[in-house]
């Protein structure tokens, strides 16, 4: 079984030489730490930086550069700021590659919410109905279940939607699981993790076929 | 030269009124007009819509018209790190509508730039589509999103000059000049303000044809909301 | 009568404090040298640029520094330069205050045309089509007929269109007209001009009501 | 840094085919990309659409095109100033769609955006409406404009870095900003050429984000069409 760092170290790996990529709050904003070192890969904040650097040395911090996150952050060499309109622009118009978030369910056909408990406390939406509506490349960082230990991976969402039929590959605490047109197909197992254990953790539709294995982190 | 200085922050918000609609500047606390804000809870003005793409926190930013209860609705894409705001939304005390932050930044630009209205992708299938068209565009499904009307926008930017160009800094820049001439009077606060001819032409973000009113700001505190740090070991 | 340089004296005096105007291309150029010196104005060029000055000094003339007549230009104190979608923007959203461009036509209903003869050349609309749909305050200056002696201000257009009902005012060399409802009203006769030489050179329904004044210049 | 630099003209236009449609930026000769077209003439390749707001001048920009009836199809704003050009028009040779300056900007601006389509209130009641959708918004006619489909825009810059970041100067701005990242590949040229971290994050225009391949232009005539000049006395 994976645990926060483990999932955002996979997803890392789905991160290639050349990639924009638009990192979510929460476990994808780890996984810029675990991106291979000898690729070249720029990181967009929709709050409208490119180029995002490590987080500035004590004393350093500027309350004018932060992420989506509102954390203070610093700047790459060939970093660039715009304006949100520019940010959104960005992203909607394709040039954002890969985009990973969170999600509270996904479903099997793709869809996705994140965004909104009915009765509960909604934060909103923020950037994330932009974000997947318009990439073409949305990886969800999630756990398998939640606290209640129910599937996170449904046969259709329960929670107020975020996007529709958007969703590609999901990385969970058990596994890899990519979203095709005949439901959730397993793609790797977390270390130690039996088939039987994600099967019993998915609501979904299960498609697995052939031999299904274990991933290296 | 068009002169678009005024004396103070009180000068720059005559003509405020109880029920009018604004928007405003900032990403969370970055980049908010402070002035102006600390001006419209002095002025005490009432029932007011605000646009912006956060609410600020329970003691700072917007939260401090909160706090008086001198908003009556929110229009913003994210309203977390807020206590004041959860409770008054969910009695019922406020209203709120949400809107998907890329759809909140071109509804601004789209009333800057003359567009009544636009198609995007954003929140198709989702409730923020509820009662609005949709349409397809190669094959793709589209929601037609109308651009905001506003009475005020409030902004802050770094450097500005007596003709109202401005220029900002870092990611403090965000919605500001998305929303500059995107309201009947657009009032600019800055840190510092400048003779005109001082800006290089080139480096101007908005020119000053947006801006109908601008001034330097007393004071800035600029908190951060998440100070995030590594050692230098 | 007027010359081209009294058309652009007497519009000159339509522009008022605090004006953001944009000049079209001929005798709306030319109002630029006339306008007050004790009030503030700044001219836009639709190809990106705010606070036009003069010519450049002999010399000094940039190539990267133009105005939408291709005419090399200076820049005064509070001047910007922007790209052309952020230009149309200022011109849609109506930030500019006041339009002045040429016409080969103007209809009685305030139609303009001055794009396209067909069969002939055509140069292309350029910014006037976004220019027309979008002012609210728009003055034609042009002659009042053509080389061959035909009525410019016509019931109907004849020429493609260059927009509908938008023309407020227009400035001949033979007066000042206003566009009302019922046709062209009559506001000032030019030196030495009399009602009976504009009657004969108008097409379209003109009113004349009152006292017609002659126009100081 | 996603490195975006190539060695010349050359490596900077490979993949450019006959039939495929182009965009050019800038304004009569102002801010064009003179060696992108240079290379252009060199390779020969017919049947090209090309959407930039003029067509150049007979022996210079888009005129040398026209020259070796390399240009199938012009999408412009206006495009006086040139014989060859009115010859091939008239003549049927060249096929020309003239668009609203606006609308041309703007249907850059959708494309590298990611709006499939915008309301407009230009050209409504006129020849470039025809046969298209038109909507009333608030009292007024609007025109609806589709984004424009490109392969490669060819833009000309002022400094530029490796990361693909560019600044222009002055009017030589014009549509080029506007069509980055409104093709498949995006080739910008640059008067100056620098190592990432040269350029003030702040003051760049256009992040490297919508160019994919950035090169130094060996050499720049940028002539001017209207010498307008005063004399000190």
């Amino acid at each position: 079984m994976l645990d926060k760092i483990g999932i955002a170290k996979r997803i890392a790996r789905e991160v290639k030489d050349g990639y924009y990529v638009n990192l979510g709050i929460g476990i994808p904003t780890l996984v810029a730490n675990y991106v291979r070192d000898d690729i070249s890969v720029e990181f967009q904040s929709e709050n409208g930086v490119l180029g995002m650097g490590p987080f500035p040395y004590e004393g350093e911090e500027d309350a004018d550069i932060i992420n989506a996150g509102k954390q203070t952050i610093t700047t790459l060499p060939g970093a660039s700021f715009f304006d949100s309109a520019t940010s959104f622009g960005m992203i909607r118009g394709k040039h954002v590659d890969l985009t990973i978030l969170g999600a509270m369910e996904v479903a099997e056909n793709g869809d996705i919410a994140n965004w909104k408990i009915p009765g509960k406390m909604v934060k909103g939406m923020g950037g994330a109905m932009d974000l997947v509506a318009s990439a073409e490349n949305i990886i969800v960082a999630m756990m398998h279940t939640n606290k209640k230990g129910e599937s996170k991976l449904l046969k259709k969402c329960s929670l107020p939607l975020t996007g529709v039929g958007c969703v590609k590959k999901i990385v969970t605490n058990l596994g890899v699981l990519e979203v095709t047109p005949k439901g959730f197909r397993l793609l790797e197992r977390a270390p130690g993790v039996s088939i039987e254990v994600i099967k019993s953790a998915t609501e979904g539709a299960l498609i697995v076929e052939g031999d299904i294995p274990e991933m290296t982190v | 030269m068009i002169r678009k200085t005024v004396a103070n922050v009180k000068e720059a918000l005559l003509g405020v009124e109880d029920g009018m609609t604004f928007m405003l500047g900032g990403f969370g606390l970055c980049g908010i007009p402070e002035n102006a804000i600390s001006e419209l809870v002095r002025l005490g003005v009432k029932d007011i819509t605000c646009i912006s793409n956060n609410a600020g926190v329970d003691d700072f930013g917007l939260g401090l018209l909160l706090q008086k209860h001198q908003i009556k609705k929110m229009i913003s894409s994210y309203v977390g790190e807020n206590e004041e705001f959860e409770r008054q939304m969910l009695s019922g005390e406020l209203e709120v509508e949400l809107t998907p932050q890329g759809t909140l930044a071109e509804k601004c630009r789209a009333a800057q730039a003359g567009f009544p209205a636009f198609y995007t992708p954003a929140g198709y299938g989702t409730e923020v589509a509820e009662g609005k068209e949709t349409r397809n565009f190669n094959g793709k499904m589209h929601v037609l999103e109308h651009a905001f009307e506003a009475s005020f926008a409030f902004v802050k930017a770094w450097k500005g000059d007596e003709a109202g160009n401005l220029i900002f800094k870092g990611t403090a820049r965000n919605f500001n000049p998305c929303m500059c001439g995107a309201a009947k009077i657009t009032v600019a606060e800055v840190e510092e303000l400048l003779p005109a001819g001082s800006l290089d032409p080139n480096e101007i973000q908005i020119p000053g044809i947006f801006v109908q009113r601008i001034f330097q700001g007393e004071h800035y505190e600029k908190r951060i909301e998440q100070r995030t740090v590594r050692s230098r070991n």
